[in-house]
């Protein structure tokens, strides 16, 4: 029962990936697709971490981890690309 | 015309690898494959067979990447030198929060990279990702002020020092062990997933870290300080 | 095995606000109502995911309360920058916009398509 | 065996974004639309080598997909031309 409910919660999640997407390809500017990847890592991080649960893998864990950390520097980055800063 | 001609490339390289799927991957294991999944484990006392096999059995192909990476930040470091007397727009400079977040950040991240090498033999990461990780803190700091100044000196004693580190703990394990970057006999291979275990492989994976973020660390300043040719106009 | 259950509904939900956001970004008509929905409502799904898998595993509580905890502290970082950014080099807003506090801050760089 | 779970669909969903974002990459004219789409490819990807039980090669990915790479390719686009064969 719970990990049906997990496989759903994937499922849901899977899904707002692909809306994600939509505004990625669509986004009319670079700021619009990088609210899109910014979108498209919170989705994934707790994908990631679900499935480290539904296969039974506390290591999984360190993967979301790593782009819980990291993801905001793309979209930052971004930013400071539009203040001339890097 | 030319993204025709990209779509149809893209189609047909897949159909190619679809079609190359049941010869690229054989229904059994070979020999080799056999020795290192039985005894990898055994043989070098870490609880991640991944590393074991990175760092031992092909810990030659490990130097030679590093290796690669420092090559290619040296020639990237050449093209990309600061030219003087060039007009350089000034940037916007970074809001507050940003600087904060970026001096907050900074420390946790270097820490959680510290973690990923030093646990490369028990967890999965190793090396190269927390070097990633690290040279993504540095990053951190530049985007939140383009002019700070790293510490050039010091990357590039730690990075030379890593390397040769690295090389001398190939050499014990070919005065030891009889082969190159061995791991049995040179140091006790200690409990089976404890910090301190597996021999050399958690002090070769410390040396890559270091080598690796200092390295990438070194691009980063290059490549954010390198005067381009559109500024030159 | 009721603590399963209870984890796994909050997961749920958590999913649910994820992909509401997502939705979200679809549908809204600016960047900057874009923003709203893709770092708020993901946020909190994100947070809700965690603690729901928290719930179903304590002994993983560290961990995701680890990301929950970078999340909380780096999306607003790059939310911030680039909804400045955004507004600083011009990017427009949907004509339903009644109020806009930084009219009179003129646009200081031009950048063809950020 | 062959039971269809709600799993074959996250992967399927997952496969698909992958082949849009990689093809947004290529064929994008504004490089830096293409420097995001090439983040997401990395993104999905890093999550399907989860799937594929590498915990290893996904963490690769994701740390130099998530911030490195798609910083270092701004920083380039910066350096030379934002739109691929303006001066042509």
């Amino acid at each position: 029962m719970a990990n049906l409910l997990l496989e759903l919660a994937l499922a849901i999640g899977a899904a707002g990936t692909l809306l994600a997407v939509v505004r990625l390809v669509k986004g009319p500017r670079a700021a619009s697709r990088a609210v899109a990847l910014d979108v498209l890592t919170l989705i994934t991080m707790p994908m990631m971490a679900a499935y480290g649960l539904y296969a039974g893998r506390q290591i999984y864990l360190d993967v979301a981890l790593v782009y819980g950390i990291l993801s905001f520097l793309g979209v930052t980055a971004l930013a400071r690309y539009a203040d001339r800063g890097v | 015309m030319k993204q025709i001609i990209s779509i149809i490339a893209i189609v047909t390289i897949g159909f190619v690898l679809w079609q190359l799927v049941p010869i690229a991957m054989p229904s059994g294991f070979g020999a080799v494959t056999h020795h290192y999944v039985a005894d990898g484990l055994k043989d070098n006392g870490g609880s991640n067979l991944v590393t074991s096999i990175v760092v031992n059995y092909r810990g030659f192909d490990t130097l030679g990447e590093v290796t690669v990476l420092f090559l290619s930040v040296s020639g990237a470091a050449f093209v990309l030198r600061r030219r003087s007397g060039l007009e350089v727009q000034e940037p916007v400079p970074a809001s507050e929060i940003v600087q904060t977040g970026a001096r907050m950040l900074f420390a946790p991240i270097v820490v959680f990279g510290a973690y990923i090498f030093v646990h490369g033999h028990l967890t999965p990461g190793g090396g190269f990702q927390g070097g990633a990780v690290i040279a993504s803190g540095v990053l951190l700091l530049l985007l939140a002020n383009r002019d700070r100044a790293l510490p050039h000196g010091l990357l590039s004693w730690v990075e030379s020092l890593s390397g040769f580190g690295f090389v001398l703990a190939g050499l014990a394990g070919l005065i030891v062990a009889g082969s190159f970057l061995a791991n049995k006999g040179v140091l006790p291979l200690g409990q089976w997933n404890r910090l301190v275990s597996a021999g050399v492989i958690p002090i070769i994976y410390i040396l890559i870290g270091l080598k690796v973020g200092s390295e990438l660390s070194v691009l980063l300043d290059v490549m954010v300080h390198a005067a381009g040719d559109e500024e030159a106009n | 095995m009721v603590h399963h259950i209870v984890g796994a509904v909050f997961v749920l939900i958590g999913a649910l606000f994820l992909f509401l956001g997502a939705l979200g970004i679809v549908r809204m008509p600016d960047l900057y109502n874009r923003m709203q929905t893709g770092t708020k409502a993901t946020t909190l799904g994100n947070v809700l995911t965690m603690l729901g898998l928290g719930i179903m595993h304590p002994a993983w509580l560290l961990k995701l309360t680890l990301i929950a905890l970078f999340v909380l502290f780096t999306n607003p970082i790059s939310s911030h920058a680039l909804a400045r950014a955004a507004h600083r080099v011009g990017v427009p807003m949907t004509p339903l916009t009644v109020k806009d506090t930084l009219k009179d801050k003129k646009p200081v760089v031009k950048e063809a398509e950020v | 065996m062959n039971i269809v779970t709600w799993l074959n669909l996250v992967d399927l969903l997952v496969c698909l974004v992958v082949i849009i974002s990689a093809i947004g990459a290529a064929v994008h004219r504004n490089l830096l639309a293409a420097t995001v789409f090439a983040g997401v490819v990395s993104l999905a990807i890093s999550f399907l080598f989860l799937r594929l039980a590498a915990p290893d090669v996904a963490m690769t990915e994701a740390a130099i997909g998530a911030g490195l790479s798609t910083v270092i390719f701004l920083i380039a686009v910066r350096r030379t031309e934002e739109v691929e064969g303006k001066d042509q």
